[in-house]
């Protein structure tokens, strides 16, 4: 019910909203948690094993219970705590696990087969009979397990990636955070001061405090004013600090506010890479449950957050309001209730000593032992040394203590000290390099201990840093001591809860120990405690001090389990924003992409490459018309095809020979000026890397190619070779892949196309096979290779890019007129595994010099990247699967690549396994299929008729083993 | 994690590629026997604790770096350019 | 005890108060003939196939923290025998048939779920190789399809074919793959090896190993001296520290790769579906939260916890993916210790020292490992010579050059495969 | 006779604006990669201020003479852009045409450190990355060099061939930029 106090809400601006299709309302300055308990909903959700109703328990991002559905359609998004939730006009919401409906819900029969599923029973049962687990149980099990559903549609909304750099980052803008915030932006230093609440303040927000004789929230409003008048600080509300990286790497997620986040390119939510020299942690701490019968009953909740519901949203889920507790903090919460004029039916406090002034039914040293109501709580028992008192209640507020948040001093390994003054664990300075602690989740748990460790830690800070820190005041605050009587779980038969999400009881805990799970990692994993979305927030400490106790030890001696980041679960949209659709990956495009595309051929991903399939031409319906008609062009006219994909470095300096010759097997010092060469390059453990020509321009001065795939590691690998091995040789190299476009002109008339548009014509005198050099192409500066990758009579020829639209246009248009045309990636296939070309489908990171033929390339005459390695016994020699060509000879005449090899006859299993294909293509010039393929011992079974089989494609054939070269083996085509 | 670039300054690990020990740096001589060329490209010692890596600039300056780091807190206390490295070792 | 529905149900009725230890807690006595060290999911399926296929029992296995605390804690729980090359084949196939009867044989539900394991090409080029790799399955006996993009799309409909970066070309389908519950299967095997008289020893650090002339005698430990005939390393991403207690150096580097999982959410992902062009790959666990991961974070660690960029880089694979899972919501990361090999296959073998056995190099590929790599490192200490379905795995292969078996072909360099 | 026209790496994807953040493609002129010879480092500062009037840029550094500049560009290179370099350089160290290697944007206005932020690492603040400085990093997943001319004004380079994506990209950061207001 809505309160008759102000609270930080606008009452003049109502806001409509729905939960389950009903109609509600609530304020600006509402969540959808406040505005439901506004409304006096009790039931939000179903718990994920039980079934069990149940009502918000908390008012913070570790809500175990108000778990809904929020959004329609795409923008539904699943599993959003209502605590956190900002109201907004017009929000739908939906319960989750649950069905039909959040008040009949069949699957709550489980809570009556409770006994049969205590922790671990599935590990027990279900195995009988084998085949039933996917049939039967696991398609059960999975449909009654999760919580939300995914909306099935893909994202629709806008996610963003940002990075920020600061000198200080404090996390938490409660009391702590901001006085930390003060003194540091004060000093000059770069700040940032993230807090997940839409406002800074904290606790502030939530508590009837004074701070220097005025409403906390008041003092927060003014120094947040300061803070923003300067400019080295940033205040992020709404931004959670999600994890604590390496290096003061955070990472943290800002949700837009709903109106923001509505606009027209505006994100949902943006993921912080915030980079820091120095982090101060005031992230407050977490108020901690009593585990005792029926505890999980909607209406009973934190009293922390019952105080925050009634001051700052001015609700109370309740009218008749009880309050147990073990410190102090329960009286706190009965007297902000008094102060709220919400009736107080009971303080019950299980410190003997305890005792009051507040005009309400107090018990002192007294147990609440269980809470009745099954749709919501009507009354509980108290437990007294005179016997058991029943209340009529609708709401219990409890507080076992705190826990200070120092989930973010874990997340580098770091293991927390038990406190037991504060009956709690404390994180241990440097647990997170350049991260201080302050406030309460430091132990501090006074308004004044908050002011104070928050000003101490940014002097620290700055200290640390060189920086002077100005005077700053502290203010005067409330400095009350913290006593507190540990009361993890309240003795008694019935269950009493510890996870409430997973349903994690007191006994199951005590089952695990008596099943000898009884390290805390082993109990969680076997009960699931901790694994639920809050992951142990609102659990972990009473589950360990309950373990402790089932395995007689005590709660240091048991340990913990660790927290891992994030803090609150991200969004994989956020976390992966900017890549759906293309953006996972940079898209290049050459020069005549353009030209590409209006020519009708289709584009092919070649590593971040687009490249053409095939050039389509009238009359053409599939790929292999178009492909068998640009062979044959190539073949017979003249084809062009852009390779400006390949890698182009060019590699200067006196040493750049012999820097080649230790990158290359073969030598590339002997070659002459104006000449190209075929290199081949190892990786130093023997295996072929690479291949590409290598042309020499100048004595000092090489062009290397490598292949399109291989290009940058190929770079990369020539960076280590010389900066990690051979520094002392004097050469650069630099990539100019990007700097030219670069044509293949192949094919019989491949040099009268050339002649058209050199300004100096070429003969095959001036530039026989294997020549490069300078040349002007229409009056701009090119170059041209003799290189063939087809067999033909062919060039490459290279101009500055910006040209490479213009001269592919006009390449294609000349070809056509020669009664060519230009060719694409299907043909450039066929024409090369015609010639027994190798590309990455042989070299693909197995295969030796020796398997494909050109061991006789690892030069003797001196040492080169892989060479020793390449020398090892199982590198070489008849066991090896050496490179060969195949050729159909029986009724099937189509192969295919990913086939393997058996010997005639021999059944085709792992045993007889005797190679594979590794490319295959019919031959339009050979007029059959032709293939690739490693053989064992291949080189010498030529001749030999073999067994192919692809299973998967259900293609058997027999051929025979022939040379690789299947097309001009003796070369005269590309020489003449 | 962030890498201090001799030559760019801090940097962020996404920019820089990693390639294992800097014993790499150590080729051996082209007829050392197999087995010290096993021990070059296939052992390790492997120390949990701290270690000296080779990782490469390749988002920045591209050069190569050896890097001071610890195996088990990640902790990075320095970073030398491994020409440098090689040629103190000259 | 014997497991069972009925177990369940009568204990349910009277209480819960029947239940017992799975495993003991038994003080290590002073001498064994067999020591595993490391209580790891292999560790663990190692003592119980040679307490129950070489009938052996005065076996230790020595565990420095809490049993499956390691890579059997903390993986992604994918199971599948879909491997191209010789020695990685025979071996998976193993495994995968040792899973297949694994509830049934332990009497613990492992929940293997054979749900499929589709790997997504996107090029002519890795279709060609996926062919391959799948032919090697079905000449090895194991289930492989080839399926074209529209059977993908039959299958896994929510993907986005239409925008992704790369387009989608079809897949490799192994309907027998599937996953388990990785924390069950370390619990299985401890509680049958404990049932068959092994002694699983927690909290027991071996500090050092004893070597008398050429021969292991025993190990050190935080609890003191334990002799031992035989000793088994088995410790994954420690590899290189425990071996070099007896003097040696590993081909082993050790690397931190970090897995995800979401917040609980009902059935999206029936498949294990895995990513070509971004090392994703991703399932729902059976109560609901989609678990995933991707690559190593490529730097040497023992760290047992990641970083951003990597995290990033997986997500982003799933966004352009499957963008249908954008809202769901990352609960928590965390890092597994990966022992990789230079070639990114196991090593199973001898050592120079007699009676010191190694079994290391799992790479990120120990999960689904773990039946077949106890059942043939069982056998190895126990025969002293190879299981057949293991014997590719030397640890000399690397010097020789023979017998590599580097599947993804990306050469000597640990962190690459 | 047809003669080949020239295309710039941005024609038809830019100028575009919006969240205060200005794109325009800039022609920097010649681009020359400059790599000294071993041993080379201090004669070639010398040719290159007779030849130019700039020096040897440090490292992160840049120099400007009326449209000449000079980048630092990597370990062992700097980039001289707006003049063809004087042949005598070549004594010096390798000179390798880039001038059509790279695609060049200006990225101007109030908003333009915010866009930035949402792809590339690099810290922009002022005293990280005063006027003039110039770095090598990655904007989204692409090499890139960063370069800043003036207070809100930078120049982001990339390969040539992926100019679209980076102005998608930039696209995109500004439309979240604009919608926050």
């Amino acid at each position: 019910m809505r309160l008759d106090k102000p609270g930080q809400i606008d009452r003049t601006q109502p806001l409509s909203f729905t939960f389950d299709g009903r109609e509600y309302s609530g304020f600006a300055g509402d969540t959808l948690a406040s505005a439901l308990i506004a409304s006096n909903v009790r039931v939000v959700g179903r718990s994920f094993k039980y079934h069990r109703p149940r009502g918000v328990f908390t008012a913070g991002s570790e809500e175990p219970n108000a778990l809904v559905t929020i959004g329609q359609g795409a923008a539904a998004e699943p599993n959003l705590r209502a605590t956190t939730s900002e109201l907004c006009e017009g929000l739908v919401a939906r319960s989750q696990n649950r069905w039909p409906s959040l008040d009949y819900d069949l699957l709550a029969l489980n809570d009556l087969f409770a006994p049969f599923l205590g922790a671990g029973f599935y590990y027990k049962t279900f195995m009988w009979p084998a085949k039933l687990w996917e049939r039967l149980y696991e398609p059960f099990i999975r449909r009654a397990a999760g919580l939300g559903a995914l909306s099935g549609a893909p994202n629709a909304d806008h996610y963003e990636k940002a990075y920020a750099h600061c000198d200080l980052l404090v996390i938490g803008a409660g009391p702590a955070g901001l006085m930390a915030a003060l003194a540091a932006g004060r000093a000059g230093l770069d700040v940032i001061l993230a807090d997940e609440d839409v406002r800074t303040g904290g606790r502030l927000n939530a508590e009837r405090i004074e701070v220097d004789g005025r409403p906390g929230a008041d003092w927060a409003e003014t120094v947040t004013d300061e803070l923003r008048g300067m400019g080295n600080v940033r205040i992020m509300t709404r931004t959670t600090v999600t994890g604590a990286y390496d290096g003061g790497t955070y990472g943290a997620l800002e949700r837009l506010s709903p109106e923001v986040a509505a606009r027209t390119g505006a994100p949902r939510e943006c993921f912080w890479r915030i980079a820091t020299r120095r982090a101060i942690l005031a992230a407050g701490a977490l108020e901690r449950p009593v585990a005792f019968r029926n505890n999980d009953r909607p209406g009973v909740m934190m009293a922390g957050a019952l105080r925050a519901y009634v001051n700052r949203w001015a609700v109370s889920p309740g009218k008749t309001v009880t309050v147990f507790g073990n410190t102090d903090d329960a009286h706190r919460t009965a007297a902000d209730l008094l102060a709220a004029g919400v009736h107080v039916a009971a303080l019950i406090d299980a410190r003997p000593e305890a005792g009051t002034d507040l005009p309400v039914r107090f018990y002192a040293g007294a147990q609440v032992v269980n809470a009745h109501g099954r749709g919501g709580l009507e009354a509980i028992s108290i437990a007294t040394l005179s016997g058991i008192d029943k209340v009529q209640t609708d709401c219990l507020a409890m507080s076992g203590g705190w826990n200070p948040t120092l989930h973010l001093t874990c997340h580098m390994n770091g293991r927390p000290d038990w406190s037991p003054a504060l009956a709690a664990f404390v994180s241990r300075d440097g647990a997170v390099p350049g991260l201080l602690t302050a406030g309460a989740c430091r132990g501090d748990f006074s308004t004044h201990g908050c002011l104070a460790g928050g000003l101490a830690a940014a002097k620290a800070v700055l200290k640390d840093l060189g920086k002077r820190a100005r005077a700053t005041d502290l203010p005067v605050a409330e400095d009350a001591p913290y006593r507190i009587s540990p009361l993890w779980a309240v003795p008694g038969k019935g269950r009493a809860w510890l996870d409430f999400q997973n349903d994690v009881t007191v006994k199951d805990v005590k089952l695990a120990a008596t099943e000898n799970y009884s390290s805390v990692e082993h109990m969680k994993r076997y009960t699931t405690q901790g694994m639920a979305p809050d992951q142990g927030k609102n659990s972990n400490v009473n589950a360990l001090a309950v373990l402790a106790d089932a395995t007689g030890r005590g709660i240091p001696e048991t340990g913990t389990t660790t927290y891992r980041p994030p803090y609150v679960p991200v969004p994989i949209a956020a976390l992966g924003a900017g890549a759906q659709g293309a953006g996972f990956a940079p898209q290049r495009f050459t020069t005549s992409h353009d030209l590409s595309v209006e020519m009708g051929a289709p584009m092919v991903e070649a590593g971040l490459w687009y490249r053409p399939g095939w050039f389509p031409r009238e009359g053409e319906k599939t790929w292999r018309q178009s492909c068998d008609r640009e062979v044959g062009m190539v073949r017979e006219a003249v084809g062009v095809c852009d390779v400006s994909t390949l890698g182009k470095i060019d590699v200067q300096g006196p040493d750049a020979p012999a820097f080649l010759d230790l990158l290359y097997t073969n030598m590339f010092s002997t070659l002459k000026v104006g000449r190209a060469r075929y290199g081949l390059m190892l990786r130093e453990d023997g295996h072929v890397m690479d291949d590409g020509t290598t042309a020499r321009l100048g004595a000092h001065h090489y062009l290397m190619t490598t292949t399109t795939a291989a290009a940058g590691q190929v770079m990369k690998h020539m960076e280590f070779v010389h900066q990690c091995l051979a520094p002392q040789m004097d050469v650069s190299f630099i990539s100019v892949t990007e700097q030219w476009a670069q044509f293949a002109v192949a094919g019989p008339k491949s040099r009268d196309l050339l002649n058209g548009i050199l300004d100096d014509p070429v003969d095959g005198d001036s530039f026989p096979f294997m020549a490069c050099g300078a040349v002007s192409v229409m009056g701009v500066a090119g170059r041209l290779f003799r290189i063939s990758f087809s067999g033909e009579h062919a060039y490459e020829v290279a101009v500055p890019a910006r040209y490479g639209d213009s001269l592919f246009r006009l390449l294609v248009d000349r070809a056509g007129e020669l009664g060519g045309g230009a060719y694409g990636m299907e043909a450039l296939n066929v024409l090369r595994i015609e010639k027994g070309f190798i590309t990455h489908a042989e070299i693909h990171g197995r295969t030796t010099a020796f398997d494909i033929g050109m061991e006789r390339m690892v030069s003797a005459k001196k040492d080169c990247i892989g060479k020793a390695m390449a020398a090892r016994p199982g590198l070489s020699g008849p066991d090896r699967e050496q490179l060969v060509g195949l050729v159909p000879t029986g009724a099937v005449k189509k192969l295919t690549a990913g086939a393997h090899l058996f010997d005639a006859g021999a059944e085709a299993v792992r045993k007889n396994d005797q190679g594979y294909i590794t490319s295959a293509a019919f031959s339009p010039t050979l007029g059959h299929f032709m293939a690739l393929g490693f053989l064992k011992d291949g080189r010498a079974r030529h001749g030999e008729e073999i067994r192919m089989v692809d299973h998967v494609r259900q293609i058997e054939a027999r051929c025979r083993v022939v040379d690789p070269v299947f097309f001009d083996p003796e070369g005269g085509r590309a020489r003449g | 994690m962030r890498i201090p670039c001799p030559i760019c300054g801090s940097r962020d690990i996404r920019e820089f590629d990693y390639m294992g020990h800097a014993q790499a740096l150590d080729r051996p001589d082209p007829g050392a026997g197999a087995q010290a060329w096993d021990d070059y490209l296939h052992n390790r010692d492997n120390p949990a604790g701290p270690t000296r890596d080779l990782w490469f600039h390749g988002m920045g300056c591209g050069a190569w770096l050896v890097v001071e780091r610890d195996t088990v807190s990640h902790e990075v206390t320095g970073a030398t350019l491994a020409r440098d490295v090689k040629g103190g070792a000259a | 005890m014997r497991f069972s529905g009925l177990r369940v149900l009568t204990e349910g009725l009277t209480g819960n108060r029947g239940w017992r230890p799975h495993w003991r807690d038994p003080d290590p006595r002073p001498e064994y003939d067999i020591v595993i060290i490391g209580g790891g999911g292999h560790g663990l399926s190692t003592a119980y196939y040679l307490a129950r296929e070489h009938g052996l029992s005065n076996i230790a296995v020595l565990e420095k923290g809490y049993i499956g605390g390691g890579n059997v804690g903390r993986n992604t729980t994918i199971v599948r025998a879909n491997y191209g090359l010789p020695g990685n084949s025979e071996f998976y196939s193993h495994s995968l048939k040792l899973w297949e009867g694994l509830e049934q044989e332990l009497n613990y539900n492992v929940m293997m779920s054979q749900r499929g394991v589709l790997n997504l090409c996107h090029s002519d080029g890795q279709r060609d190789a996926f062919a391959r790799r799948a032919n090697a399955m079905v000449n090895q006996g194991d289930d492989a399809i080839l399926l074209d993009r529209a059977g993908v799309r039959r299958l896994v409909p929510y993907l986005d074919f239409d925008n992704i970066r790369f387009p989608i070309y079809g897949g490799l389908y192994h309907p027998r793959g599937g996953t388990a519950r990785h924390d069950a299967v370390a619990w299985g095997y401890a509680r049958g090896a404990d049932g068959r008289g092994v002694d699983i020893v927690q909290n027991c650090e071996v500090t050092g190993i004893d070597i008398d002339n050429g021969r292991v005698t025993g190990v050190q430990t935080s609890r003191g001296a334990i002799r031992a005939k035989k000793v088994g390393i088995v410790v994954a991403g420690r590899s290189g520290q425990v071996a070099a207690m007896a003097g040696m150096r590993l081909p082993v580097e050790s690397h931190i790769l970090q897995a995800f999982v979401t917040e609980g959410l009902k059935p999206v992902i029936d498949h294990v579906v895995t990513f070509g062009m971004g090392h994703f790959y991703i399932s729902q666990s059976d109560k609901g939260g989609l678990v995933f991961g991707g690559d190593l974070d490529f730097y040497a660690s023992y760290a047992q916890r990641g970083n951003l960029p990597m995290q990033e880089h997986v997500m982003e694979a799933a966004m352009t993916l499957m963008p249908v899972i954008g809202k769901a919501r990352v609960l928590r990361s965390w890092g597994g210790i990966m022992d990789m090999s230079p070639d990114g296959s196991p090593i199973i073998d001898r050592t120079h020292i007699d009676g010191l056995y190694l079994n290391c190099g799992w790479c990120y590929g120990g999960f689904k490992a773990v039946p077949a790599s106890g059942n043939c490192f069982a056998h190895l200490i126990a025969q002293d010579r190879p299981h057949p379905a293991a014997t590719r795995f030397r640890l000399d292969r690397f010097r020789t050059g023979v017998g590599l078996m580097d599947e993804e072909g990306t050469g000597a360099q640990h962190n690459l495969h | 006779m047809a003669e080949l026209v020239a295309r710039t790496p941005c024609a038809g994807l830019l100028p575009i604006a919006g969240g205060g953040v200005r794109v325009t493609e800039v022609d920097p002129g010649p681009m020359t990669a400059i790599a000294p010879f071993r041993g080379k480092e201090k004669t070639l500062a010398g040719a290159l201020k007779r030849a130019h009037g700039v020096g040897w840029p440090a490292p992160g550094q840049s120099e400007a003479s009326g449209d000449l500049r000079i980048l630092w560009f990597g370990h062992s290179h700097a980039l001289l852009t707006g003049v063809a370099p004087k042949p005598t350089l070549a004594n010096h160290a390798a000179l390798t045409d880039q001038g059509d290697a790279w695609a060049v944007v200006q990225v101007e206005g109030a908003g333009t450190r915010d866009v930035l932020a949402r792809l590339t690492p690099l810290d922009l603040r002022d005293g990280a990355f005063p006027v003039g400085a110039c770095a090598r990093s990655e904007v989204q997943h692409m090499q890139a060099a960063i370069l800043r001319v003036a207070g809100d004004a930078y120049r982001v380079m990339v390969f040539r061939s992926m100019a679209r994506t980076l102005v998608h990209d930039l696209q995109v950061a500004m439309r979240g930029v604009a919608a926050r207001g």
